[in-house]
């Protein structure tokens, strides 16, 4: 193994150890929050109802509420990390196996979001970094325009537009069958997507503009080398960087504003759940549906970091780019 | 390779009259005025001036490099071809023989290709060399630069290499399209001075080697005067002189050469103070239209100077754009170093 | 996530300084909104031609009338009079955010940056830990446990936002502290308190506008959606993020104006705050 | 012999497992002048940042009017007080200045910083030093950025000046400057030093520079002195290897460069 080898794998391993410490901390403050939350845990365990003595001790004993908060804790991870996550006491079931009923509504929503985004997201910001004139002025209106729309006005207009007057898709539910399900997912996931896309765009065409002026560039101008070649081996190449970096934390964010989304096309996914948890103040379930998307969230980073290492050569030996 | 030979005893390369005007702001402004030398094959001719002097601009509109919306007037002749006219695969074997060197070899290598293939990239593209022998050129091409290791330098990326061993790598890539002329940009500007001795030790073994002709920028006359055969010097965007080397110190032509000469401290001798040129550089498009662009600094400025700009007039084997030239003829370094 | 933080930054700066210069209309109908805006927060409620909050199920969904320019919303309310209201919640959470983000990321970007060493490390691994929590999930968390209004999820935006101004203003400071004309005044003699408070922050302050202006379109985009979902701000308050949710079913009822109302409020807000922050900030980086 | 202004001593500098610096020492004497010259990575720069107390030393004293200043200073009047004994003019004049602020508002907050004085009488002194150092009253109330290269170094001077210092480092103060304004703020320099009893130190990599400047010589070489004495004794006759390579890279007129007999790669 070279220098060059070991250092990136003592960058992997530091990142990962700060993974681990992110997640220890993201996990803690989840529990701890609502540990502290207002309101004895018996009562929101049963719902408020009262009960009898006996079944009282079973309840804390079961739940070791008897025990130091930090034992509570160490059992509530110990139990996360086995797939257990407690009970939900408005359904009365595993929360795990109530995340695992939802879960793949959320991730086919993020997935074909994150498609858009990269698809259409990244395709236009490359076309109006090299091209000047209409299209790349309109994409400029547009995308600011787009950048701030939120979600859940992104999607009442997609809604009124593609499910309301055109009516060329639902705008509820989660639709029976693959191909019904991925037309289902087609308004949620544009709406998801919009403002994120345009963001991504904004920031390829930048990133294309700033490589394409680059100093390197002028020298393989000046050495003959073809202009194709050009863009696709220094262009392109150095401005992947940036493009997969602001691609990769953009994607990630989805996992949460998804929430949203779903609330508004009426899917049963996990964020919709987070927010009916919430307002039902059934706490393990918010604990359990919080730890899973932090989870997500902290892993993404992490890979958008390791790729963004395995791009830039220079990143290994900590000379981060500012 | 398939040349075009010129003639024997015709300049490689040839300038004639090039102004380079730049958008600036809107209107157009000149960066370079009427600029016109000419550099024999073998030849080392330097290019010396201050900051906004157009020198680095000149290299440029040379090897076709200048900003989005340059309007060039006059011409370059390259063998003589136009080099403005080229295209395609003449504009890609004009680029294969003149080859370019920057002061600043960091921004000029891209930071996330390895050595190897920056250094093999033009050969493989343009002139279809299979990688294996592209590569053993390199490593080949390396030694000669005093890099013995090539074959690990070759699979390093820019930022494991120091400043001067980039530079050397910047000059054997150079090399490595066999170029009949070499554009040196301040090579050597950022390194340290023993770093720069042996750097244009192996500049200067390779390019009598190979009988290369070259352009070399700086804005050190001592430089310029001591590596190159003849010097260009310039101001305000135009070309105020051309002189011989050797005596580019001891029978300057034009005031403001003997001016620059006289303003740097000597490493031999103690003054107390130096003879400074007053005010600062002009740049192009400060210059007056119709004076001498060195008039408001020049000790011998006269009403002759302020009339019109002079042209570039014939003295002692060189050129010189001063209209009292003639006059002044071997007076310069004397007074000026009073 | 220290290095995914830093990219963050990069690439936040590079979609700004992508931007084109242009000339000061945009800049002049962004603070146009903005103004709008701000009175209409001020003055809302003595601007509303009718009572905001009261239904009258008998006008479900009625249209535009020349006396209700926007007409009904579901519950009958005058959809006019509930925007100038609801203008006041919907711009005070985001400048609570603001203001909290913008002192605590200041105030910690500073601090590393000038003190650098330990502290500094301190500091930015606590802040790659907030990085973990997406701003809405926190919010939605806070609102779980203490209950939904306005108060939970603002605190949440605030810590989950922290983490990310104090990482592009830190890297300013850093960027700023490393100027030689800070070491002469070191060298002078000047306290560090007087180099930051008379130097360094005066010279990153276009960036700290900057970055408040576009922080309040981020807040305002979150804290609608929070409100949205039902964990905000609570009905029948008028609020922005409120409306569109009660509205929502108008629009598949064929009454798209009273949710379309407010969320083109939002939309129009947050446009005028990002591009403000845009201007500024190249307005700034072209001053130097 | 007077007494010395400034005496370094033994001085170390670590950076992790790097030593930047390794047993330097000097001294300069009232109104004397000395140069510090080497190439990069010798740490000459890093002995002028220990010096003005950017850097703390690992080891060795430094004192400058015989007060040490080895250790940070521990409050304000001291720092102030060693800002009146050594001051620094920087390599790059455009990031030396603070873009907001004007000549006038520069050298007005040091002289506030260092004098009791009202503000007519800073004024006064504003405008002696610009006078000095050449500037007129329009480029003194003008922002850095609208003042050329050499304008804003005169400004930098006259900020380090405005502190009276006894000791003016000059770290590659000229080397940035085009040829002809080099030398107007090296003669600038000159008449500084013959109008006051202020000592030089010259960091420099320029030998001509330095050979202009000072008096005495030390050259650094990887963090070590390899030679010292007069500058054009030193200069003339190079003793130690390093000092004559250096030398000899010097291009002049009829100089060839040459080819170190062994290449250091790395």
């Amino acid at each position: 193994m070279g220098p060059a080898e070991s250092v990136h794998l003592r960058f992997f391993v530091r990142r990962l150890a700060m993974l681990l410490v992110s997640l220890l901390v993201a996990s803690f403050v989840i529990f701890a929050a609502i540990y502290l939350a207002p309101g004895n845990p018996i009562a929101a365990l049963s719902g408020g109802r009262s009960l009898p003595p006996d079944s009282l001790h079973v309840l804390e004993a079961r739940y070791h509420l008897d025990q130091p908060f930090i034992v509570q804790y160490w059992y509530w991870l110990s139990n996360a990390f086995h797939g257990n996550l407690g009970i939900s006491i408005t359904l009365r079931e595993n929360v795990s196996d109530l995340i695992a009923s939802r879960i793949s509504t959320t991730a086919g929503l993020v997935l074909y979001s994150s498609i858009l985004i990269i698809v259409i997201g990244v395709g236009l910001g490359i076309l109006s970094g090299f091209k000047r004139g209409l299209l790349d002025t309109s994409t400029l209106v547009i995308t600011a325009i787009s950048a701030s729309l939120p979600a859940f006005v992104a999607a009442i207009v997609l809604i009124l537009v593609f499910a309301v007057q055109l009516q060329w898709f639902p705008s509820l539910g989660n639709g029976v069958g693959f191909i019904d399900q991925v037309r289902h997912l087609t308004l949620p996931a544009f709406a998801l997507a919009v403002s994120s896309l345009a963001i991504v765009a904004r920031v390829t065409r930048a990133a294309i503009r700033e490589e394409a002026r680059r100093e390197h560039v002028q020298t393989a101008v000046s050495r003959g080398i073809p202009t194709a070649e050009l863009i696709r081996r220094h262009v392109l190449r150095n401005a992947a960087i940036p493009i997969t970096t602001i691609s990769g934390i953009t994607v990630a964010s989805l996992i949460a504003v998804a929430a949203v989304v779903e609330v508004v096309f009426g899917l049963a996914g996990l964020g919709a759940y987070l927010v009916q948890s919430a307002q039902s103040k059934d706490l393990a379930v918010v604990q359990g549906i919080s730890l899973l998307l932090v989870t997500t969230f902290v892993v993404m980073n992490v890979l958008v970091d390791v790729l963004y290492a395995v791009l830039d050569p220079r990143v290994s030996l900590g000379s981060r780019a500012q | 390779m398939n040349r075009a030979e010129p003639a024997a005893g015709a300049p490689l390369l040839e300038l004639e009259g090039v102004t380079v005007r730049l958008p600036v702001e809107g209107s157009m402004q000149a960066v370079l005025q009427d600029v016109s030398f000419a550099i024999r094959p073998g030849e080392a001719l330097g290019l010396v001036g201050e900051s906004g002097s157009g020198k680095s601009m000149t290299a440029r509109a040379i090897d076709r490099l200048l900003p989005p919306g340059a309007a060039v007037t006059g011409r370059v002749r390259f063998g003589g071809r136009d080099v403005m006219t080229l295209s395609g695969a003449d504009l890609k074997r004009f680029r294969g023989e003149v080859a370019m060197i920057f002061q600043d070899p960091r921004a000029h290598t891209n930071p996330v290709r390895r050595i190897g293939d920056f250094m093999t990239e033009a050969l493989r593209t343009n002139a279809r060399v299979p990688m294996d022998e592209a590569a053993r050129r390199a490593v080949d091409l390396l030694a000669s630069v005093g890099i013995e290791d090539g074959d690990r330098r070759l699979r390093q990326y820019p930022h494991e290499l120091s400043g001067g061993l980039l530079q050397r790598v910047m000059i054997a890539t150079a090399l490595l399209t066999r170029p009949r002329l070499l554009l040196a940009d301040e090579p050597t500007t950022a390194l340290d001075v023993t770093t720069q001795a042996e750097v244009l030790a192996i500049l200067d073994n390779l390019r009598s080697e190979l009988s290369l002709a070259m352009l070399f920028i700086t804005h050190n006359l001592e430089l310029a005067a001591a590596i190159c055969d003849r010097t260009v010097v310039m101001y305000a965007g135009q070309v105020v002189e051309v002189r011989e080397s050797n005596r580019l110190h001891d029978q300057p032509l034009h005031p403001y050469t003997a001016a620059l000469a006289a303003a740097r401290p000597s490493i031999d001798a103690t003054a107390h103070r130096l003879t400074a040129i007053p005010g600062r550089p002009l740049s192009a498009f400060e210059a007056p239209a119709e004076a001498c662009a060195f008039t408001a600094r020049c000790p011998y400025a006269a009403d002759v100077c302020r009339e019109r700009r002079p042209a570039l007039v014939e003295l002692d084997g060189g050129l010189t754009r001063c209209a009292r030239a003639r006059e002044l003829f071997g007076r310069l370094e004397v007074e000026l170093h009073a | 996530m220290s290095v995914a933080a830093g990219l963050a930054t990069a690439a936040w700066r590079r979609y700004r300084a992508g931007r084109q210069r242009r000339t000061s209309p945009v800049l002049i109908a962004s603070a146009a909104v903005i103004v709008l805006a701000t009175f209409v927060a001020v003055a809302g409620p003595l601007l509303a031609p009718y009572n905001p909050d009261l239904p009258d199920l008998s006008q479900y969904f009625v249209g535009p009338t020349p006396d209700h320019l926007l007409g009904f919303d579901a519950q009958g309310r005058d959809v006019l009079s509930r925007l100038l209201v609801g203008a006041r919640t919907s711009m005070l959470g985001p400048l609570a955010v603001t203001l909290m983000c913008m002192t605590l990321g200041s105030l910690l970007a500073v601090t590393a940056a000038w003190r650098g060493g330990i502290i500094d490390a301190f500091i930015s691994s606590g802040l790659d830990i907030l990085f973990a929590f997406p701003g809405i999930l926190l919010a939605v968390l806070a609102a779980a446990v203490f209950g939904a209004g306005l108060l939970a999820p603002v605190l949440a935006l605030s810590v989950a936002y922290t983490p990310y101004v104090a990482r592009v203003l830190r890297g300013a400071a850093l960027r700023e502290r490393a100027q030689p004309y800070i070491a002469a005044l070191e060298v002078q003699g000047a306290s560090s308190v007087a180099i930051c408070l008379r130097h360094l922050i005066p010279n990153m302050l276009h960036l700290i506008v900057a970055q408040a202006t576009t922080l309040f379109g981020y807040a305002m985009v979150d804290l609608a959606a929070i409100s949205f979902l039902g964990l905000g701000v609570q009905p029948p308050s008028a609020d922005w993020g409120v409306m569109v949710s009660e509205n929502q079913q108008g629009i598949i009822q064929g009454f798209p104006i009273p949710a379309l109302a407010a969320g083109v409020c939002i939309v129009f807000v947050v446009i005028a705050f990002n591009l403000l922050g845009e201007r500024l900030y190249e307005r700034g980086e072209a001053r130097r | 012999m007077p007494e010395p202004v400034l005496e370094v001593e033994g001085l170390r500098k670590e950076f992790g497992p790097r030593l930047a610096v390794d047993d330097v020492g000097f001294t300069i004497p009232q109104g004397g002048s000395l140069a510090i010259v080497g190439e990069s990575g010798s740490g000459k720069t890093t002995v002028a940042k220990m010096i003005v107390g950017l850097e703390r030393p690992t080891g060795g004293t430094i004192r400058a009017c015989g007060r040490d200043r080895s250790t940070p200073a521990r409050s304000t009047r001291e720092r102030r007080r060693r800002g009146r004994e050594v001051q620094i003019v920087f390599q790059d004049p455009y990031t030396s200045l603070d873009p907001r602020q004007t000549m006038e508002e520069a050298i007005d907050e040091v002289l506030r910083m260092h004098q009791g004085w009202q503000p007519k009488r800073r004024m006064e002194r504003v405008r002696e030093l610009s006078d000095m150092v050449g500037l007129d009253a329009r480029q003194a109330r003008a922002l850095p950025r609208s003042l050329s290269g050499g304008q804003r170094q005169r400004v930098a001077i006259a900020r380090a000046l405005a502190a009276e210092p006894r000791v003016l480092i000059l770290d590659e103060s000229v080397a940035a400057l085009d040829v002809s304004i080099q030398a107007q703020v090296l003669n600038l320099l000159a008449d500084i030093r013959d109008e006051t009893a202020i000592s030089f130190v010259v960091i420099s990599h320029d030998l001509a520079v330095v050979r202009q400047l000072t008096e005495q010589i030390v050259v650094m070489w990887r963090g070590r002195l390899v030679e010292r004495g007069q500058t054009a004794d030193v200069l003339d006759h190079p003793q130690a290897d390093y000092t004559k390579l250096l030398r000899a890279s010097v291009p002049k007129p009829g100089w060839k460069p040459q080819r170190r007999p062994a290449v250091a790669t790395g």
